[in-house]
């Protein structure tokens, strides 16, 4: 069966749904699609805390903003990127705050802004510490006013359909009966957030296995900046759930064993009582990370059972401040691992948290396939550079979301052709693909859950904070192996109503040909760079390697990397200075 | 403390199976293991074909409501040692339709959202006016409500519902609650036609279940009762004052 | 919006049914049913009020037999369980007041206990006026 | 467009009436009629005196109200009960007018002792 929109968003988060909007405010009329395979509501955006970065107090300006990204991004970031994106967050932030987001306030009524990690002035809106949460019920009870967005809820999207050098639609899974239908349109917004799960250890929730990368990888669009990984330094071990940067800008340290501020050790200045931006724990995540891991070497951490510790000590701030300022941060201490943070320190571990690299886009979210386009985590503009600054990704998948959202409409408007002939029998190979091979492929020896665990620890053992060329070599061998064991994978599961396992094969497919793409890059990228770690190249490179990595997917499935330059409009590369 | 636990849980395949039945397995017993983590063993090491929903794993996106031991719960909230010995039995969500397994469908509860109007409305200013005013203390009148994850605890925990489908129910109602307290929104009175009818407000019977179970503590059943109040004496003022008034 | 094709998407659903002994279920729901049901006390004690005003209105022979009346042991076994079941409305219409109606007192919210406990006293008081009033002491 | 204004909420109100007035009512003169006279816990009082208290404009007002009040309140609740507790939900219609009828047949009732008696 064949259905026809307009445009598909695929993927209902943050920047799914605020393109979703854009588009159809664009053009009256358009039709829109949004395929999901959470309810949108569920999506991955609802867990962000902390908040999201805006220039708009009195003593900030654009600038600053765009300076303390670019720094913190190792001046990786293209700058004319950066330049859109710190002059339309605050629009953005102040658009939602229209749509009803409860953002926190000041005693007058206007907005009230905090600090954040890695930002010289305080500039990140918040919503207490549900940023991510009111963000985006917002945006998903506004979307359910416009008539020309069509919702397609718990639909897996499994194909993007090109043929002419331009997509065409998408082949998708409806869960709940496993129907496989051809969903054809002129347009596609790819925002299916980041593979946080390619790691065995991360804040990100079961749903983001990088989908959206391979779907465009495998579609000729190239990966950019895939090597850099984000750690964000305060994970609650065994669940890997985040405690937000917030609870160090409210004034949170960072203890090792010995109960001792150990980040004036890494070039992150002196400690003081009380936070100062850009300094001791507010410096920048991969620094933050990356010191852990030298207190590791050093024997100053505490053991557990389910590795190395420091600890967060927030007692000094007291119940009242904790209660209104972080209550959730206590809220999941006291849930999931049995502390109160007023009264007892919390163990924490470095844990991967974000993909800084992506589709890779223009600044209007545009793909090298025609027609395609990506924004939100899954995609790279690039702003982020070699590492995110917390609170920027909200922001962006505002900005950039509203973008793509506006080209795909102009293009669809301008450009829109009707699908070929080609395509709807490619729709056709895939479903037979999904039926014949995966979901009644018989006599398979593997199991799914086995060849997830071991790319999981590879990707850890191999491409964490520190990695080397050696480890990487190695790691590409054993992803190869395991490109090789998945078609020997069997489903336990046969029935069409609502396989989970179907899917769970279909993400570790997705999830593998991603975890290629990063070892690769990881691989050619020989020197240090914001949360690229090289043991064997440990300085940064700007002759050879001030420049963007894109992978692209040959023909006979293996990655080729290739590099596109940075650019640069105002601010030359620097040093990056914490602390001082 | 015993090193396992027994999962009872509910399996119904669509087309095959005529009502669900209970299938046992025996998952590790750990400290910081809550229920979801045994389901998930489950799934992986003894049993591919067992079927429920989640994803975020720390009680924000809503999606792993089911019911253990009788009550409606977020199982990745709730830790296993607090039903040893066990058995501990987990089942889908009372009072929705079951498409699988632990697996219910709610298009019901977004078609209802949809009807209450969870926007604001109002004409838009322009951007260049900056924020609309809040006051903490006027963001303090609806906060609580804003709080719902959709989780459907609540629903579940309804009696009304299960027994009059039509109702409208706690979350949809605490939501447009939520929009109708809040000093920037002007849809009071369109909210209002929409739930004054009998299977909108008038159906609860304030048996408060709902604010029991609601890991959010939204307090549907109280944003349904004052609601109840402002359609009551907006009511009467229609009929005392029928043209001013209003 | 959602598009969902109904028609496939309701094929083989199980649809669970509410057993008629739903409210034996769970504690919370009996409670609620004896709730709900102590209306049926209330308005057995109006009858009875009633029954009461038009006795002393009808002359003192009448009142006299009233009083014999509520003495049979079957109307005071009644009026025992009823009270008991007017004291769950009374506890319980408490309880649910602050939920209900929101209170401001200078732009902040009044505390939940707060009135409740001021409800307690104003019950007292009441109470002990319309005491005062028919015994006479 | 607004829809017809239902009638629900209205009655909604005295029921809620209804149940404040009964919840601070109730329970005392409950004590002191169907326990305390008649177990001799306390001495009735003198006829008179009752008879001067009931006389009393003011009481008959207030005795109306509660009446009233309470009776509706049953009914309301009694519907309810009636529709959930013995799933009853098809015969909406009868035990309505069942309900709400005996609740307008006991308040005439009230009317007629309360004002038109003694
Ligand atoms: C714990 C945590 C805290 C964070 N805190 C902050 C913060 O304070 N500030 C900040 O700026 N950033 C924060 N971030 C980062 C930020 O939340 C994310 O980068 C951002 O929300 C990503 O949004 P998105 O819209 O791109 O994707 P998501 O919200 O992840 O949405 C992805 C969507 O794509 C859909 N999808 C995926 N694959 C498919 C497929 N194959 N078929 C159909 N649909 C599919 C999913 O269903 C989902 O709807 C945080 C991240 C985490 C993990
Ligand atoms: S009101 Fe509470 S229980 Fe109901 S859906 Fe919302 S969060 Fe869940
Ligand atoms: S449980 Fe149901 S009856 Fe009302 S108070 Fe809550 S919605
Ligand atoms: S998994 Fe998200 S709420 Fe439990």
């Amino acid at each position: 069966m064949t259905t026809s929109h307009d445009i598909i968003v695929v993927g209902g988060g943050g920047a799914g749904l605020r393109a979703a909007i854009a588009a159809a405010e664009t053009i009256p009329g358009i039709d829109v699609a949004v395929v999901s395979k959470v309810y949108p509501m569920r999506s991955h955006t609802v867990s962000a805390e902390g908040g999201a970065a805006g220039a708009i107090a009195e003593d900030d300006s654009l600038d600053e903003h765009a300076y303390d990204t670019i720094s913190g991004g190792d001046w990786l970031c293209d700058q004319d990127a950066v330049e859109i994106f710190v002059k339309d967050a605050p629009k953005e932030l102040l658009r939602l705050e229209h749509w009803g987001c409860p953002w926190s306030r000041q005693p007058d009524g206007r907005i009230a802004v905090r600090p954040f990690g890695g930002m010289k002035k305080q500039r990140t809106w918040f919503a207490a510490d549900k940023t991510g949460f009111h963000l985006l019920h917002t945006l998903f009870q506004t979307s359910l006013k416009y008539d020309g967005v069509h919702r397609y809820d718990e639909w897996y999207v499994s194909k993007l359909l090109v043929d002419d050098g331009r997509v065409q639609g998408v082949v998708a899974v409806e869960l709940t009966t496993g129907r496989i239908e051809t969903i054809t349109a002129k347009a596609v917004i790819l925002t299916t957030g980041g593979c946080g799960r390619v790691f065995p250890f991360t804040t990100n929730a079961a749903i983001k296995t990088g989908d959206g990368m391979a779907l465009a990888y495998r579609a000729g669009a190239p990966l950019k900046d895939m090597e850099f990984i984000q750690y964000h330094p305060t994970g609650l071990p065994f669940t890997g759930i985040l405690i937000t940067e917030a609870a160090r800008a409210e004034g949170g340290y960072l203890l090792n064993k010995d109960g001792y501020r150990y980040l004036q050790d890494y070039n992150l200045g002196t400690p003081t009582p009380t936070p100062v931006l850009r300094s001791m724990e507010l410096g920048p995540r991969d620094r933050l990370s990356q010191a852990f891991e030298h207190e590791v070497a050093k024997g100053r951490t505490i053991d557990t059972p389910y590795g190395p510790v420091v600890h967060l000590d927030l007692r000094h701030l007291g119940a009242k401040l904790i209660d209104t300022k972080l209550p959730f941060v206590r809220e999941l201490c006291l849930k999931y691992q049995n502390i109160d943070p007023v009264t007892e320190l919390v163990p924490v571990r470095p844990v991967v948290h974000y993909t800084m690299g992506g589709v890779h886009t223009d600044i209007d979210g545009a793909t090298p396939v025609d027609g395609l386009f990506a924004a939100g985590e899954v995609a790279c503009v690039s702003i982020n550079g070699a590492n995110r600054l917390g609170s920027n990704s909200l922001p962006e998948l505002l900005v950039f979301g509203t973008r793509a959202g506006r080209a795909a409409a102009w293009h669809v408007f301008r450009h829109g052709k009707e699908p070929t002939q080609a395509v709807l029998s490619q729709a056709a190979d895939e479903r037979r693909r999904l039926q014949k091979d995966v979901l009644e492929h018989d006599g398979g020896d593997e199991r799914i859950s086995a060849i997830r665990t071991s790319m999981q620890t590879t990707m850890e053992e191999s491409a964490g904070i520190y990695r080397s060329g050696d480890s990487l070599a190695k790691a590409a061998d054993t992803l190869g192996e395991l490109q090789e064991r998945l078609p020997r994978a069997a489903l336990d599961d046969r029935s069409l109503a609502f396989n989970t396992e179907l899917i769970a094969a279909l993400e570790l497919s997705a999830m593998l040909d991603v975890a290629e793409s990063i070892v690769a890059s990881a691989l050619r990228r020989e020197e240090s760079r914001g949360a690229h770690q090289r043991t064997d190249f440990p300085a940064r490179d700007d002759n050879r390697f001030l420049a963007h990595s894109l992978a692209v997917r040959e023909a006979d499935g293996s990655c080729r990397v290739d590099y596109l330059p940075v650019t640069i409009t105002r601010w030359a590369p620097g040093e990056r200075v914490y602390g001082r | 403390m015993a090193d396992t636990i027994a999962m009872e849980v509910a399996r119904y395949q669509p087309g095959e199976d005529g009502a669900p039945t209970m299938a046992r397995y025996d998952v590790p017993l750990r400290k910081d293991w809550v229920v979801l983590d045994g389901l998930n063993y489950i799934k992986d090491e003894i049993d591919g074909t067992v079927t429920f929903r989640w994803s975020c794993r720390m009680g924000i996106c809503g999606s792993c409501g089911m019911t253990v031991n009788g009550e409606p719960k977020l199982t990745c909230a709730t830790f296993l040692t607090d039903y040893a010995p066990g058995p501990v039995r987990v089942e889908p969500l009372a009072n929705f339709p079951v498409i699988r397994d632990l697996v219910v469908d709610i298009d019901d509860f977004l078609d209802k959202l949809s009807e209450v109007k969870p926007w604001i409305v109002r004409d838009e200013a322009p951007l260049s006016a900056g924020e609309y005013l809040q006051t903490p203390e006027q963001l303090e009148e609806y906060r609580q409500y804003s709080m719902c994850i959709n989780c459907m605890l609540c629903y579940s925990a309804c009696p009304v519902y299960g027994l009059d489908p039509e109702f409208v129910g706690p979350a949809a109602i605490a939501l447009a609650q939520r929009y109708n307290l809040d000093s920037r929104d002007e849809g009071a009175a369109e909210r209002l036609d929409v739930l004054i009818h009998p299977e909108g407000l008038w159906a609860c019977t304030f048996v408060g279940d709902c604010t029991r179970v609601c890991p959010k503590h939204v307090d549907p059943a109280g944003a349904i009762q004052r609601y109840k109040l402002t359609a009551a004496l907006d009511t009467l003022k229609h009929y005392v004052l029928p043209r001013g008034g209003r | 919006m959602s598009v969902r094709q109904t028609a496939t998407a309701v094929r083989g659903r199980y649809q669970p049914r509410i057993s008629l002994w739903w409210w034996l279920t769970k504690p919370s729901y009996l409670l609620f049913v004896l709730r709900e049901l102590s209306s049926v006390f209330i308005a057995w004690f109006i009858v009875f009020l009633l029954l009461f005003v038009r006795a002393v209105y009808q002359g003192e022979g009448q009142y006299e037999r009233f009083l014999d009346f509520a003495a049979n042991p079957f109307v005071v076994f009644v009026n025992l369980v009823a009270l008991a079941f007017v004291l769950l409305h009374t506890v319980t219409w408490f309880v649910l007041t602050p939920q209900a109606l929101p209170l401001h007192l200078r732009g902040r919210r009044v505390p939940g206990g707060l009135i409740i406990a001021s409800q307690y006293v104003g019950w007292l008081v009441v109470s002990a006026f319309v005491f005062w009033l028919v015994v006479g002491w | 467009m607004r829809r017809r204004r239902p009638v629900e909420p209205l009655v909604w109100l005295l029921f809620s009436g209804g149940g404040v007035v009964t919840a601070i009512l109730v329970p005392v003169l409950l004590v002191l009629l169907g326990l305390a006279f008649p177990l001799g816990w306390i001495d009735p009082p003198p006829y008179e005196h009752i008879h001067a208290v009931l006389g009393h404009w003011i009481a008959r007002i207030v005795l109306l109200g509660l009446c009233v009040l309470g009776f509706v309140h049953w009914a309301h609740r009694f519907r309810y009960t009636l529709h959930e507790g013995l799933k009853l939900q098809r015969l909406d219609a009868q035990i309505s007018l069942l309900c709400y009828g005996l609740a307008l047949i006991g308040s005439v009732w009230a009317v007629y002792i309360l004002l038109f008696t003694g």
